[in-house]
């Protein structure tokens, strides 16, 4: 019996763990999304300007002569503004860069507190019980079918504008999705073998919900949160539409191309340098998060013929 | 649980919901600075034109008895009336005959919207869930991706930049008197519609081929392709099916957000919608406005996604014939 | 004459991510005649499932053909045109899965799937290939052949599903069937008419068929010839009867082990000395659960009534039945998780609290839960150590390195080796893991050791192993044991007493040789009878005997009023089962039936069978 | 004002040509976009005005609080309502001329404490029934006494009672001289209603448009009045809709969508301009944004921080940057050069001095400040940002927090130890002055009370001789330039927009489009 073991093992269950392997559009995801991370810590070092500085009018000089342009605001590219000058003459380039800061940061903070609210109040009620369950909920739908727009600005009017006021806004009014998400991923959960194991050992909530149940929805929220922190720019900026946004003169991206939308008819990019961020930062994470959810679905439609 | 017990128990749910809703605007509009008086007065007011003003608008009760007052008119079918146009007069408008013609108008828009985007999103999500990872797959991909990426009012604006004023097609705003018909409509509806189905069909092209491609990894469509079925008919036939709940889900949230959510769109245009007047209502303080608004919002979002479960109980025999 | 199809040489391998290729099918050759049934067997991970599909031109995404061929008539499926594969699917070569449940797609209907591929490929009318599906089902004793094209795959029973399947497969007359464990999910009693009914269509139809499965019991019944594999590799390639019989390879013998007896009176162990307890270990009395509780504490499901069991220290009690019976929800209630609407559990004489909620923490100590599949009940972002580790900290406070010595010592105590504390569960096979999981339970030094189904997910040779390692945990630690299976042979190597369990009420119960001897109940009598014999002809044997052939394949049912089991049992009275409630015999030793048929009436029964 | 009439009606009746007249207008200090604008509409002088058509106007702000009651009238969209809808008793016309409106003439007696008022016979509103004396001293006792909503209430602070005197005179009664009262009672919320009236939405009125349709926060039409007690207007039928966002309102006019729009913002002006369609109208007036600094607590209590606010204001930038040329150099006083002779030309400019900044911000020793910045006018952001950038420079950081401006009137202004104003142009000097800086006023928004002030504002309002009510009002201006908390970097030109179908429109500074007048005398080239 015992040389039959040793020639004969066991199988292993499954090949060995499959590593997540990105296809070229998620590495230059990567490769961006890096860019815009090194752009935020070295940002304000390597700018020009400051972002609150309305460069002065005798660096305008037309070409040719020493008379001063007798505009400062919106001027196209130059060695003075590599990327222009928006809508009161400030640096396009030197915004953007000191706006990578404020617009990831900003975002970052408010996906990360809609992570926080929204998982733990969802997975509270996917295990709390039907009363926890249903007042929970109830008060989610309600924040739910309240326009985002109209709650943010409702709560802006009555206590302001700054910065943390804002995190925490954005924070709450995308704790509802996420609550959906984190309690239906936690009611597949709660279900399962182990959880079940865990109860009859006698584990309290708190074991359960953060040994047992957060690590297993960590993965499919993580694609999620992608996903979430794209909208909560976009949400952002059109709170800047509505002047609601960060307080000037710090720059974010969205207030940007907001502030400097009267440059369009003129040819002018400012708006479209902040815009292009935007852009370059959503897709770059939305190529990452393809890349992490096709490793998990869709494998079999390479095989239909 | 019969069809009948589940539409009754979603309707009780659905109106819990309402109740929480006029609850939570009430408070928060009641921590707004500033009420209806303050923003009719605006910079001109004094103390004592205020409390005057005040007393004339019924604003004197305290705020838990005005909310009693317009629960129980709405509860008798009245929306009260908005101090719209009244000034220092008695006579204020029904807010049933402000909210009409701006929810035709906002019905309008987000039919229009509808029509277009949902069929025209489900197909290109479609196509690029049948041929992940090619060029066409790619480009879906690419285009949806940077289109969500736009801030919507940046959007908006390019169109108008092209479309009405370089080259003149179109009008720039999109201002509707209600008696339009016809192509005067459509070219109305035109500009603020467009914008609307480059972002709203971007987001049901992706969750329909994310979706699909989800359920393109259960064994039944291994099975499929098994029995030597098609590519066309494996993703129309056997993949759709099982996908529509969600995508209905998807397609009922941007529905809600056509309502709702296009303030940005409505103000670019000057569209007369239900967003902006709720907006409006809230920065004039019109409360029994507001909450019309809210309440109208939040039906509106209970019934879409009430029919998006229908639409999955629908092409689910499991919800449909229970055993 | 070639043979129908012939794989020739055939390697397929795994890429890796990083591109690496690891061979899964390594240089296989076997062929298929017409009208012949060929068995691939061989356990988890030997690459059969891929084989068998190769013969459709398909592989798993990320396995990829790398040499060799699979001709049908001549001509190489791997390299043909995606046009002529298409052809080929469904209307030559028809693939059955594993599990029905998982294979039918629940949105459409069954009609519309059997025919599809007919319809589609151009074969026949949508209306010959529904009366050529009518006929299958007939066929294939499918109730309701009329309507049954119009139902969805979840009104049908599991049983009937994989029937459906055969249906499927057949319904374009195909010349090759692929059957990929068609029986493996069913329980015995299904199994045997599923089995069956795949045997005579096949006959019938004239088809050739490659059979893939790891159940020896079961190639015995149906293969002309078996192929038998291990890593990818061919070991042994013979006729049925010469493999079964006269194995050549160790590794078949090895199979050949593993195949547990067939259940009959004195297998169980002896019984160990009797504890000087004055209380069973864990008392059950008159207990009713079910699910859906409602405000009355009454339930809206009634799954458990008025069952009665008491485990004595140091013995194994095993609890058998159908899926449905009541037997996991029978561990749940014992445990805690699902509290009893009715009745009492005593540990040790001492009243347990119903909601384990409400039990103190040595109390759920000493009993103790090992589920069903571990590959879900292990968390799989915890490694082993933790696993292990958390019941020794919870239980008894232990930390650092007294945790870690305990831990090596639990996992020596399940035959792992120490290391495997470090790794995360999905990085150990299915038996490594049910090994663990076991582990778990033992950590907490309990007194009852609820087991549910804890083989019944793995290997033949694996689930062997695990149920020697139970043994000699018996013995080493007098735990007490609830073992729960619906694998009747397992269940009495294992246990000392047995429970049958039908319908959510305890039909007999008793020491394992008496209840394995006659008399017994009919339902006791129909789970023997349906356990596979590894035995050429055992299916045909069986299949006449009148006993199956009334009992076999229903749903289980509860009825309100008389016996559950009345319109299965063979010895049915009309007008008394149906009215009234069984009375219990007691039998001499300890050995309890409940049935209005006395024990003589049982023993005629058998007679007549 | 009147020297920019007379140029105006000399170039119309060719006595001057287009390069005098604009240098004309230049040595009057009026810009040369404004002048160009003047031009125009001097053309328009020329030609016969024509009748019909639909005229379309948009505003920038617009919601469900569009009024139809004159009384608390407070945004551009109702004073246009209110001018195609009603009549007052007096009128503004081109050149701040006061004509006769339902009044047909006035007097005050010596000391101007008793005005007689003449009303026009014949008059109908719209609802058939005769203008009486009964209706306009209704109308006019609404504004009277502290408890009045009259956003307009300040102006008329001095009378105490309308009296009838028979069917069509009534006399005010007033309880301290005010030579202003004609000026004042141009308001545009002294418009005339009928007696008694409780539902203000059907807008019954004795005006030149009959109100058709009013959806407030949407849009009203209007159609032409056919028993109008003059002439009457030119155009057939109005529309008068909003489009809040400054750029699509001027894509709008470009493109068509509208005849007319009021507020084109500094950075659609040229786009306007470069149009082939639509032009800019920009007329000077006295209306100011700018900063209040609260005198009665930190650190506006402090003169120097208040110095250092007002030197660091590079105001010929903010002209000609921000405003793009469409305004006029603000003095820290209300009195902008749109008030002729009564602004006082011989105070100086207060420069652009970062240093005498700098100086005076290091002898205040304050260090922190917070502006509370509201949309209370376009512009202001900007002019609030120049600021902060150009005091980072000397080392000085100002927190500016931007705030919504609904509510900002109730919850930021007059609170708040600085905060951003807009005032618009009042009817005269003295009003201009009296409304923000009358010791112990309503409001008084930064908290500067001056007895010598409050005794200039009154008796000024009795004097007649010109020359003395020069120096009076110099001297109010110097005090307020010199001691009150108030920043006013620019006065504001009224910049909107018309189509170059529009013509005739006044220039009357008061307002959008010539204070409204625009309803009554412009018209449309067919």
């Amino acid at each position: 019996m015992a040389e039959t073991k040793t020639s004969f093992e066991e199988l292993p269950d499954a090949p060995p763990r499959r590593r997540l392997r990105l296809s070229w559009t998620g590495k230059l995801g990567v490769v961006v999304v890096a860019f815009w991370m090194v752009i935020v810590v070295i940002g304000p070092s390597i700018s020009p300007y400051h972002e609150a500085d309305i460069l002065d009018e005798a660096l305008f000089i037309v070409p040719g002569s020493d008379n001063p342009y007798p505009e400062t605001d919106y001027q196209p590219p130059s060695a003075v503004a590599w990327l222009g000058t928006d809508y009161l003459g400030r640096d396009t380039l030197s915004r953007t860069l000191f706006g990578a800061r404020t617009t990831i940061g900003i975002s970052l903070a408010s996906t990360l507190l809609a992570y926080l609210v929204g998982v733990t109040l969802g997975i509270a009620a996917a295990v709390g019980g039907p009363v926890l369950d249903s007042s929970l909920s109830r008060l989610n739908d309600a924040i739910l079918s309240i326009p985002s727009i109209m709650l943010a600005l409702v709560i802006i009017a009555a206590i302001g504008s700054t910065i943390p006021i804002l995190i925490v806004l954005t924070g709450l009014i995308y704790a509802s999705t996420v609550f959906r998400i984190a309690r239906s991923l936690g009611l597949d959960v709660k279900v399962s073998d182990f959880v079940e194991a865990a109860r009859v050992r006698g584990e309290g909530l708190w074991w359960i919900i953060t040994r047992e149940i957060l690590p297993n929805v960590a993965m499919p929220m993580a694609t999620d949160f992608g996903l979430r922190f794209v909208y909560v720019i976009l949400f952002i900026s059109s709170l800047s539409f509505l002047g609601l946004g960060v307080q000037p003169p710090q720059s974010d991206w969205g207030s940007m191309v907001r502030e400097s939308l009267s440059g369009l008819p003129y040819g002018s990019i400012a708006p479209l340098v902040p815009a292009m961020a935007i852009a370059t930062l959503t897709i770059a994470i939305n190529l990452i998060v393809d890349d992490v959810s096709a490793h998990s679905g869709g494998r079999l439609a390479g095989r239909m013929i | 649980m019969t069809l009948l017990s589940a539409l009754l128990r979603r309707t009780a749910l659905g109106v819990a919901t309402l109740f929480v809703v006029s609850v939570l605007i009430f408070i928060g509009t009641s921590i707004l600075p500033g009420d209806v008086a303050n923003i009719i007065l605006g910079q001109m007011a004094t103390p004592e034109s205020l409390a005057a003003l005040r007393a004339k608008l019924g604003l004197d009760e305290p705020a838990h008895i005005r909310y009693l007052i317009w629960l129980t008119d709405l509860l008798s079918g009245d929306l009260g009336f908005s101090k719209a146009g009244a000034g220092t007069g008695t006579v204020g408008t029904p807010i049933s005959e402000m909210l009409t013609p701006r929810l035709i108008n906002t019905i309008r828009l987000g039919g229009a919207v509808a029509i277009v985007a949902v069929p025209f999103a489900v197909t290109i999500g479609l196509l690029a869930a049948m041929y992940p990872g090619t060029r066409l797959d790619r480009f879906v991909t690419f285009t949806t991706l940077g289109l969500i990426s736009v801030p919507e009012f940046l959007v908006a604006t390019l169109l108008v930049l092209v479309i009405a004023v370089q080259l003149g097609w179109l009008p720039a705003t999109a201002y509707i008197s209600g008696q339009e018909t016809g192509w005067k409509l459509v070219r109305a509806l035109a500009m603020p519609a467009l914008t609307l189905v480059i972002v709203a069909s971007s987001q049901i092209m992706r969750m329909t081929r994310a979706t699909v491609l989800n359920v393109m990894s259960s064994p039944y469509i291994e099975m499929a392709i098994l029995k030597g079925v098609p590519r066309r008919r494996i993703i129309l036939r056997h993949a759709l099916l099982n996908a529509i709940g969600p995508i209905a889900n998807v397609i009922a949230l941007n529905l809600a957000y056509l309502v709702s959510g296009v303030v940005v769109v409505e103000t670019i245009f000057a569209y007369p919608g239900l967003a902006k007047l709720m907006i409006d209502a809230v920065q004039t303080r019109d409360l029994p406005l507001v909450q019309a608004c809210a309440m109208i919002f939040c039906a509106t979002y209970i019934v879409l996604i009430f029919i998006a479960d229908m639409v999955s109980i629908l092409s689910n025999p499991r919800l449909r014939h229970p055993k | 004459m070639a043979p129908l199809i012939e794989v020739d040489r055939l390697v397929i391998d795994a890429r890796a991510d990083s591109g690496v290729m690891t061979p899964i099918v390594k240089d296989v050759s076997f062929g298929i005649e017409r009208g012949e049934v060929v068995a691939l067997i061989g356990e988890s991970g030997s690459g059969k499932t891929t084989i068998a599909l190769s013969a459709l031109g398909y592989t798993k995404p990320g396995l990829e053909f790398t040499s060799g061929e699979v001709r049908l008539e001549g001509r190489d499926v791997i390299t043909m045109p995606p046009e002529e594969k298409r052809d080929l699917r469904g209307q030559r070569v028809a693939y059955l899965a594993q599990s029905a449940a998982a294979t039918f797609n629940p949105a459409l209907t069954i009609g519309e799937q059997v025919t599809e591929s007919p319809v589609l490929h151009g074969q026949m009318s949508r209306e010959e290939a529904e009366r050529r599906a009518e006929e299958l089902y007939r066929a294939l004793e499918l109730p309701d052949p009329d309507r049954l094209g119009q139902r969805y795959p979840h009104q049908v029973s599991g049983g009937q599903l994989q029937r459906l399947m055969a249906a499927m497969a057949l319904c374009g007359k195909p010349d090759l069937l692929i059957l990929d464990e068609p029986t493996t999910a069913l329980d015995v009693t299904t199994q045997i008419e599923v089995l069956k009914a795949f045997k005579a269509v096949i006959r019938q139809e004239g088809a050739a068929a490659l059979y893939v499965t790891h159940d020896l019991s079961v190639v015995a019944q149906i293969a002309d010839r078996i192929v038998v594999l291990y890593a990818g590799d061919v070991l042994e390639h013979g006729n049925a009867d010469q493999v079964i019989n006269r194995p050549s390879h160790e590794y078949t013998r090895r199979l050949m082990a593993a195949v547990r007896p067939p259940p009959a009176a004195g297998q169980g162990d002896d019984a160990l000395e009797e504890h000087l307890r004055e209380h069973p270990a864990l008392a059950v009395r008159d207990v009713s659960a079910g699910y859906g509780r409602q405000m009355d504490g009454s339930v809206a499901v009634t799954v458990l009534r008025d069952v009665t069991i008491s485990v004595q220290r140091g013995h194994t009690m095993g609890i058998i039945g159908e899926s449905g019976c009541g037997k996991s929800t029978l561990a749940r209630v014992m445990s805690g998780l699902l509290p009893a609407s009715e009745g009492a559990i005593l540990l040790d004489g001492q009243q347990l609290e119903p909601d384990l909620r409400r039990r103190d923490r040595d109390q759920l100590r000493r009993v103790q839960f090992v589920f069903q599949m571990a590959d879900v009940a292990l968390n799989p972002r915890q490694r082993i150590g933790g696993i292990l580790g958390r019941p020794l900290e919870f239980y008894f406070g232990l930390r650092g390195r007294e945790r870690r010595q305990r831990v090596a010592e639990l996992l020596e105590m399940v035959e792992l080796p120490t290391e495997f504390a470090d790794r995360y569960p999905e990085e150990l096979s299915g038996g490594q893991k049910q090994r663990v999981n076991l582990a778990r339970a033992l950590a907490a030094s309990p007194e009852v050791l609820l087991c549910d189904e804890v083989i019944s997910a793995l290997d033949t040779i694996v689930g062997a192993n695990v149920i020697e390692l139970l043994k000699r945990l018996r013995q080493r630690s007098g735990v007490s044991f609830v073992f729960i299976s619906h694998d009747l042979s397992t269940v009495a190597s294992f246990a000392d007493e047995i429970v049958v369990l039908y319908a959510g009420r305890v039909v007999e119960q008793g020491p394992t040789d008496r209840v394995l001897s006659p008399p017994y109940h009919p339902y006791t009598r129909l789970l023997i009878a349906s356990v596979p014999e590894l035995r050429i002809g055992w299916l045909e044997e069986t299949m006449e005997s009148q006993v199956a052939q009334a009992g076999i394949d229903r749903v289980v049912t509860m009825t309100e009023v008389g016996c559950s089991f009345f319109d299965r049992c063979p010895l049915a009275i009309e007008g008394v089962c149906n009215r009234e409630t069984p009375p219990v015999r007691h039998l001499p030793g300890g050995h309890a039936v409940e049935c209005h048929r006395s024990e003589a009436e049982f023993l005629e029964g058998i007679q007549a069978a | 004002m009147k020297d920019i009439l007379k140029f105006q009606q000399m170039y119309r009746d060719g006595k001057m040509g287009r390069r005098d007249f604009m240098a004309a207008l230049g040595a009057l200090g009026v810009g040369a976009t404004a002048a160009a604008g003047l031009l125009t509409s001097a053309k328009s002088l020329a030609a016969t005005p024509q009748k019909g058509g639909t005229a379309r106007y948009a505003n920038n702000l617009h919601g469900p609080d569009d009024q139809m009651d004159p009384m608390v009238f407070t945004s551009g969209i109702d004073y246009t309502r209110g001018r195609a809808t009603y009549n007052g008793l007096i009128q503004m016309r081109d050149g701040m001329v006061l004509a006769p409106e339902l009044a047909e003439e006035w007097s005050a007696n010596a000391d101007a404490t008793e005005y007689t008022f003449k009303i026009r016979k014949g008059v109908e509103f719209h609802d058939g029934s005769a203008l009486t004396a009964e209706d306009v001293a209704w109308t006019m006792t609404r504004h009277i006494g502290e408890e009045s909503p009259s956003t307009a209430k300040a102006l008329l602070a001095a009378i105490t009672e309308w009296k009838v005197v028979d069917s069509h005179t009534v006399k005010a009664m007033l309880s301290s001289p005010d030579s202003d009262l004609p000026a004042k009672l141009t308001e545009k919320q002294m418009k005339i209603v009928k007696m008694g009236t409780e539902d203000f939405r059907k807008g019954n009125g004795t005006g030149p448009f009959v109100l058709e349709s009013f959806e407030p926060g949407v849009r009203s039409t209007h159609v032409r009045n056919p028993n109008y007690w003059r002439e009457g207007a030119n155009f057939e039928a109005l529309e008068i809709t909003g489009i809040t966002d400054p750029l699509a309102r001027a894509n709008a006019l470009i493109a068509g969508d509208v005849d007319l729009i009021n507020q084109v913002n500094a950075k659609s002006i040229a786009l306007v301009d470069s149009s082939e369609t639509a032009r800019v109208i920009s007329t000077p007036t006295s209306a100011y944004t700018g900063i209040c600094i609260l005198k009665n607590t930190a650190p506006g209590e402090n003169d120097d921080f208040v110095k250092a606010m007002q030197y660091i204001q590079d105001r010929d930038r903010i002209v000609r940057s921000i405003l793009k040329g469409h305004g006029t150099v603000g003095n820290d006083h209300p009195v902008g050069p749109a008030f002729g002779p009564d602004h006082c030309s011989e105070l100086p400019i207060r420069e652009f001095d970062p240093d005498k900044a700098k100086f005076h911000l290091d002898k205040s020793g304050v260090t922190a400040a917070e502006l509370f910045v509201a949309p209370v006018r376009l512009g202001i952001e900007e002019i609030c940002l120049l600021m902060q950038a150009n005091l980072k420079k000397i080392g000085f950081d100002l927190t500016i927090r931007k705030v919504p401006s609904d509510g900002y009137w109730g919850a930021v202004w007059m609170k708040e130890p600085m905060n951003v104003v807009s005032w618009n142009m009042r009817p005269t000097a003295n009003a201009q002055l009296a409304i923000q800086f009358a010791p112990h006023g309503n409001w008084n928004d930064t908290f500067w009370h001056n007895d010598r002030m409050g005794e200039l504002l009154q008796a000024q309002l009795a004097e007649t001789d010109e020359a003395k009510r020069h120096a009076m009002l110099c001297e109010m201006q110097t005090l307020v330039h010199n001691g009150s908390g108030m920043v006013i970097p620019a006065h504001v030109n009224e910049v909107d927009g018309a189509s170059n179908k529009i013509q005739g429109i006044p220039t009357v500074p008061f307002g959008a489009l010539g204070a409204y007048e625009w309803i009554e005398f412009a018209w449309m080239e067919a």
